[in-house]
């Protein structure tokens, strides 16, 4: 006897997605992550566009993740034309990317993914009789969206970003407020792990997995470094990396019917992006506070489990406030120095630019003209990787619970969704099929 | 400046703060006509109740509080004390939110504002007021003043008329003027649907073939829609009225009601404190003016 | 409906009013925030966010407007068409593009030209922006809580820049600063930080296009490049609602 | 009056004496504009300032601010905190004291404006001479010299500051500074006539105001206005940066969840299409021409019939600050069909 499970329409992700598992008896026919997101067609209408445009148009693809594509954005066009962007710009990038990623993980631990672990249809009806919980992740959401706003100049599609550097730098009284504010973060994000760690477990999908996760150059983070790297199924090294430029070897995507999203694979095999990637490719980078957070989390790496993403999420809110703070302390001891943006001498070519999305890796890439404007653009998005991943996590997890109802079935199959946090209007912006 | 010793406390409150409300009560609404209601407000201050004077022609800022401020003629007659009359069409933001309000709700008024007609003027001469449909509002408060202040004004006469007798303002109330001995009272409707109207069925213009008017002595008050000016201007200065004894009530965008805010500033004028009452001279004098 | 979600995520980051906010209201329906939803009750109040782009948007859409008594688009997508109807969405180029990103099964897609709200339901108001404004949010469902409508500036962005007192870029810098013809609201964000306005409200109520194109084209910038970039967000003259 | 000198090098000085009268704003400079701004070093004040962006109207009428503040049946009480903030504007230039001036009779009458009123008198002004741009025509409005409305005014004549002393207050500030100040001579008097006169040469924009307001009548349906009005953009820029615009909107705004809230009221133009929009959509200046035409015929006219003076004081910041270059010296010039004409 077949049957159809059907989650209709996701809730609680960013975007219009569904799921449906056809079983035959307890065999897994067929899984499908659907994604019904109109397509847009964005770097088709980019065609034709100035370079100075380009990130603004662009973020707009998606607003959660809308600072890491600007950013992605600026670094492919600044690979483009060989602009040089100062340190000082570089360090303020960096640390508008992690407001983005304590904004974005804040909001999809506490807002999206806490609830179902507790029972609760949202944060609201969470915040009923938690309500200490409630107000600390709002709170964690609002610091890394007053990070966003200091140095992006607003908390979705930051304005202030431009090829070569920014339109305006943060005053000292901002930082000084900032400062402030990321103490008080560094209580709570000691809080959150507590919370965290007393979260009932998630264990109902196994299954050894590949990573894929930008390589840092210097310290963890999301915004430097162009080589990325694949750990093999199951391992937290011995991988093999490439440069940016040659992402395309990361991919081979295939359109697929069910979906506005394409599927991506490495070699043939799913693989995983974003928080659980990243911290297994590279743990040894996190700081010791962050290392406790694993430990008190339990979280074993490499993991087997996707549903640890969401405890990857709460290791790198750690991390991340930690980071700005040390930032925005350099920035006030240091000063901000008076700097207009780096000249831009447009040519033609193709730029790259690879980044650490909250979500797991953003790849831009543009070829321009001679007078900078857009002749063809490609944007792979972290979702449209995971998209093959989460149909395969589905199918784990559907045939390790064979045994369910088919209500409890559902909510398993949502739970895994929702850990990867993904990002739907993101996942239908892919680039061109090779012709 | 200090207010005088003898202004009246109620104006010391406003000069103070102009831009201050003092809040009133809603006594009575009355729905005269569909989106035409008649608000009966008391200031909740019972002294200022008793003390707030007005001039005929006077305006007031009637605040919903959340909703905003509009201006609004006072309706009532001044020779009528304690409570205000607002006729007030329901048109937008300020004047939905009125009629959303019922008895005993509180709203904010500060007045009275404008020039108000020109009554010494009229003192001892004839009077003559020629409305057309929503037009009656600012004329009522006029009428109601000659009326009880009957001694003061020779002749008294009306002309009012409305497209049905439906959309006529005031209707109890003026049709039982229309047998008063000392004032004439001409009711006209453009149709009668019902076919219980006892009045006139004609054109406003029309109602000048039924009185005699000794243009050299009379002031005539007009207010109407922009046709009314159009046919009864003509009438006035046909018959032989000098422009500065025709006068009208304009309308402006308003935020102030004092001068300040410089919305109702026609020509070189503001309505607010030169108006809402011009003679037919400033009209034709101001640019933009009708 | 389509886009990128960024109202909703600016309603979610109103979180010094959230708690108030959910207080407020009575919350039936919201996706992205909740999975407790009920899909079929009468609302009174609708905020609709994205573009029309499919078929199954469009559905949706005048299936919520049969439900809710008012309907209020929320971002520039959905009160003008947004990103998504760029140049008019290059409405002859569709296919091809579809093609172009998705390869042969694009062609089976559910996709349709972008549209904004009011060109396939009635629209009560419109909160504008890409995304929204915080405040303007708030003080909307403030407003429409006491049964007022939501009072927003209709003039442009160069009103309210001046009172920063912001330099202007357009004139002493020469950019292609859309001020002139967006509409306010956002307290001239970009201006403030040196950055000239791309538009992303959507256009002011009475904004004089053709005299903005002649003076860019004084300027010597080429018609087609400002065209195009006055309707990154919206086509240049709309219907106001 | 009294006039004395101050040595121009202990400017700085007087400056941090002045402090004790309130809190110091001047102009300074902001990416090649001037803004007047609290000054935190005195060696940011740029006193050689053309114009600032603003006017310094912002301080006594500013662009928002919360008038009343109401809550439910309580109804409406004032909110007048932070009005009696004293603060003292150094370095303002004759025009922009004339436009306080100004907004002085706009502001008081029967219905004296408690708000501004209050921030007018914690206010001390502190004038100071200019040189005259290739956008000044102040001269030719007569602001060029102001003989009230300031509490201090310094005229450059070399080394030292030639000063009027126009008020108590501004007298207290002298004497606040102990001897600074010293006695002018006649050599001084003289100095001040010739920088005077150079001053008065130095002049590029002229218009003649007299019959201005006649001609208005005139050439109220000149074809200038049609032309104008199709280039203006509406974008409120011209009366933002006015001394002289004072037009603002009111409205109540209200707290979430509450029906409580402040009532406020921010800048307004007379370009803008709402301006006159009255309720059922009736408009008396629907179109762009009117509405320009309006600006222009309210300064030159009807300020001269309401405060027995033009409302401009040609300070040139309309002319820098519309995008589309709708110049006042040149519409008033065309309007008498004359090119540049000398007022004296
Ligand atoms: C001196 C004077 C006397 C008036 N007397 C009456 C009266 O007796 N009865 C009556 O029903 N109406 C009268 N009006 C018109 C009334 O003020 C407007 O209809 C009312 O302001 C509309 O407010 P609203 O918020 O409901 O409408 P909206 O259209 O929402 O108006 C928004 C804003 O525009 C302004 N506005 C809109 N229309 C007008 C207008 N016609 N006049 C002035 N401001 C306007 C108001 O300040 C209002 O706050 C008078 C107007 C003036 C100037
Ligand atoms: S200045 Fe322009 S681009 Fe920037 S937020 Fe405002 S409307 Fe959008
Ligand atoms: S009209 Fe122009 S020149 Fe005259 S005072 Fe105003 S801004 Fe200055
Ligand atoms: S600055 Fe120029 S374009 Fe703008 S409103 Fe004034 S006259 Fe019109």
């Amino acid at each position: 006897m077949s049957t159809t499970i059907t989650v209709e329409h996701l809730a609680r992700i960013e975007g219009h997605a569904g799921i449906t598992v056809e079983l035959e008896g307890k065999a897994v026919r067929s899984v499908r992550f659907e994604v019904f997101e109109g397509a847009r067609l964005l770097e088709g209408l980019l065609r034709g566009r100035s370079y100075q445009d380009v990130s603004q148009i662009i973020s707009r693809i998606c607003a959660i993740c809308s600072a890491a594509h600007s950013l992605t954005s600026l670094k492919a066009t600044e690979d483009a034309f060989g602009v040089e962007a100062s340190p000082q710009t570089h360090l303020l990038r960096d640390l508008l990317y992690r407001g983005e990623s304590i904004e974005s993980h804040a909001l999809h631990l506490f807002c999206l993914a806490v609830p179902d672990y507790l029972n609760y249809p949202s944060v609201v009806a969470l915040a009923a009789d938690h309500p200490d919980a409630a107000k600390l992740g709002l709170r964690l959401k609002k610091l890394g969206n007053t990070i966003q706003e200091v140095v992006g100049g607003r908390a979705v599609h930051p304005v202030n970003c431009i090829v070569g550097g920014f339109g305006a730098l943060p005053a000292e009284d901002q930082l000084i407020a900032l400062r402030r504010d990321l103490q008080q973060g560094m209580a709570d994000c000691q809080t959150a792990i507590e919370i965290l760690a007393t979260l009932p477990p998630a264990d109902f999908c196994h299954t050894p997995t590949v990573f894929a996760a930008l390589q840092p150059p210097a310290d963890y983070g999301y915004y430097h470094g162009n080589r990325i790297e694949m750990l093999p199924e199951g391992k937290a090294n011995g991988g093999v990396t490439f440069a940016a430029a040659d992402y395309r070897s990361l991919t081979n995507e295939k359109a697929v019917p069910h979906s506005h999203a394409k599927h991506s694979l490495f070699q043939g095999r799913p693989f995983m992006v974003g928080s659980l990637a990243r911290v297994t490719a590279n743990r040894e980078k996190l700081s010791d506070r962050a290392k406790k957070a694993i430990e008190k989390l339990a979280l074993t790496l490499p993991s087997d489990n996707p549903m640890d993403n969401n405890k990857a999420q709460a290791v790198e809110l750690v991390f991340d406030v930690e980071y700005a703070l040390a930032t925005v302390e350099r920035l006030l001891n240091e000063g901000l120095k008076p700097e207009r943006p780096a000249p831009v001498r447009p040519r033609a070519g193709t730029g790259t630019g690879v980044t650490e999305a909250p979500r797991g890796l953003l790849v831009h890439s543009y070829t321009y003209d001679d007078a900078g404007r857009i002749v063809s653009a490609d944007v792979i998005t972290p979702t449209a990787m995971n998209a093959a991943s989460i149909e395969h996590h589905f199918r784990c997890a559907a045939e390790q619970a064979a045994a369910d109802s088919h209500q409890a079935l559902k909510k398993k199959l949502e739970m895994i969704a929702r850990a990867y946090d993904p990002c739907v209007s993101c996942s239908v912006h892919l680039l061109r099929v090779k012709s | 400046m200090l207010p005088a010793a003898d202004v009246p406390t109620y104006q010391a409150l406003f000069t103070a703060n102009p831009y201050l409300p003092q809040m009133a009560r809603i006594v009575r609404v009355y729905k005269m006509v569909k989106d035409n209601h008649l608000f009966t407000m008391r200031f909740t201050d019972s002294e200022l109740a008793q003390t707030f004077q007005c001039k005929p022609g006077q305006f007031a800022m009637v605040s919903v509080p959340g909703a905003g401020e509009a201006p609004i003629s006072i309706s009532s007659s001044p020779s009528r004390r304690g409570v205000l009359e607002f006729c007030v069409r329901r048109v937008g933001r300020v004047t939905d939110a009125l009629y959303r309000l019922r008895t005993n709700d509180l709203v904010g008024i500060r007045g009275p504002y404008g020039n108000g007609f020109p009554v010494e003027r009229i003192l001892g001469q004839d009077l003559l007021l020629v409305a057309g449909g929503l037009g009656m509002a600012p004329l009522r408060s006029l009428l109601w003043y000659a009326l009880d202040n009957r001694e003061k004004f020779n002749k008294v006469i009306l002309m009012y008329g409305a497209k049905t007798p439906a959309d006529m303002l005031f209707r109890e109330e003026l049709v039982s003027l229309v047998d008063r001995v000392d004032a004439t009272c001409l009711l006209t409707v453009d149709a009668d649907p019902t076919g219980t109207w006892k009045g006139h069925i004609a054109l406003l213009p029309a109602m000048f073939d039924h009185v005699q008017i000794d243009p050299a002595n009379t002031h005539a008050a007009v207010c109407g829609p922009p046709v009314v000016y159009k046919f009864v201007l003509k009438r006035l200065l046909q018959l032989g009225f000098s422009k500065d004894r025709i006068l009208m009530s304009l309308e402006r965008r308003m935020k102030c009601g004092v001068g300040k805010c410089g919305h109702c500033s026609v020509g070189y004028k503001y309505t607010c404190l030169h108006g809402p009452i011009f003679t037919y001279w400033d009209a034709i004098n101001l640019p933009e003016m009708v | 409906m389509t886009g990128c979600a960024g109202d909703q995520l600016v309603m979610l980051n109103c979180e010094d009013q959230l708690l108030d906010v959910v207080a407020a209201l009575d919350i039936r329906d919201f996706l992205m925030a909740s999975s407790g939803n009920d899909e079929e009750c009468p609302l009174d109040v609708a905020l609709v966010e994205g573009a029309v782009l499919t078929r199954r948007d469009e559905e949706k859409l005048n299936r919520v407007r049969e439900r809710a008594k008012l309907l209020v688009a929320v971002g520039t997508c959905a009160v003008w068409g947004g990103v998504a109807a760029m140049d008019g969405g290059r409405d002859g180029d569709r296919a091809r593009l579809l093609a172009e990103t998705y390869g042969p099964t694009g062609a089976a897609y559910d996709s349709t030209p972008a549209r904004a709200l009011h060109e396939v339901v009635k629209v009560d108001f419109n909160i504008s922006g890409c995304p929204i404004e915080k405040e303007q949010f708030i003080s909307a469902l403030s407003h429409l809580l006491n049964g007022n409508a939501p009072l927003f500036p209709q003039y442009p962005v160069c009103t309210e820049c001046k009172m920063r007192e912001n330099n202007c870029l357009l004139i002493e810098k020469g950019e292609v600063c859309c001020g002139p013809l967006t509409v306010a609201g956002c307290n001239a964000r970009c201006p403030a930080l040196n950055i000239a306005c791309v538009g992303c409200r959507g256009p002011a109520d009475d904004a004089n296009t053709t005299s903005a194109l002649a003076m860019f084209g004084e300027k010597g910038i080429p018609r087609d490049d400002i065209v195009r970039k006055l309707r990154t967000f919206a086509p240049m003259e709309g219907p106001g609602v | 009056m009294k006039i004395l000198k101050l040595p121009k090098n202990k400017l700085d000085f007087f400056a941090s004496v002045v402090q004790q009268f309130g809190e110091v704003h001047a102009p300074v400079e902001q990416n090649g504009q001037f803004a007047f701004q609290p000054v935190r070093r005195w060696s940011e004040v740029r006193l050689d300032y053309n114009r600032t962006i603003l006017p310094p109207k912002k301080y006594f009428l500013p662009p928002r601010e919360t008038l009343l503040q109401y809550a439910g049946d309580a109804g409406y009480v004032p909110v007048m905190e932070g009005l009696d903030k004293k603060i003292v504007l150094f370095g303002v230039h004759a025009c922009d004291v004339y436009g306080l001036n100004l907004l002085d009779l706009v502001f008081a009458g029967a219905y004296r404006d408690p708000y501004y009123q209050a921030r007018r008198r914690n206010a001390a002004i502190i004038g100071i001479e200019c040189t005259p741009d290739e956008h000044c025509f102040c001269r030719s409005m007569r602001a060029d010299f102001v003989e009230q409305g300031f509490d201090l005014f310094l005229f450059d004549i070399g080394d030292y500051y030639f000063t009027l002393v126009g008020t108590a207050l501004g007298d207290d500030m002298v004497l606040a500074t102990g001897p600074l100040f010293e006695p002018v001579s006649h050599q001084d008097v003289e100095e001040y006539k010739r920088r005077s006169a150079r001053k008065r040469e130095a002049f590029r924009l002229h218009v003649e105001i007299r019959d201005l307001p006649e001609i208005f009548e005139m050439e109220y349906s000149s074809d200038i206005w049609q032309g104008l009005g199709e280039r203006c953009l509406s974008c409120g820029s011209c009366s933002m940066v006015c001394p002289t615009c004072y037009c603002y909107e009111v409205a109540d705004e209200v707290q979430l969840g509450s029906r409580e809230g402040p009532r406020a009221r921010t800048w307004d133009s007379c370009l803008f299409a709402t301006h006159a929009l009255v309720a059922g959509g009736e408009n008396f200046r629907k179109t762009r021409p009117s509405r320009v035409k309006f600006r222009f015929y309210h300064k030159q006219r009807g300020f001269v019939a309401e405060y027995g003076r033009p409302g401009c004081v040609g300070c040139g910041r309309c002319i820098v600050a519309c995008p589309v270059k709708i110049d006042v010296v040149e519409v008033l010039n065309q309007l008498r069909s004359v090119q540049n004409v000398a007022s004296r």
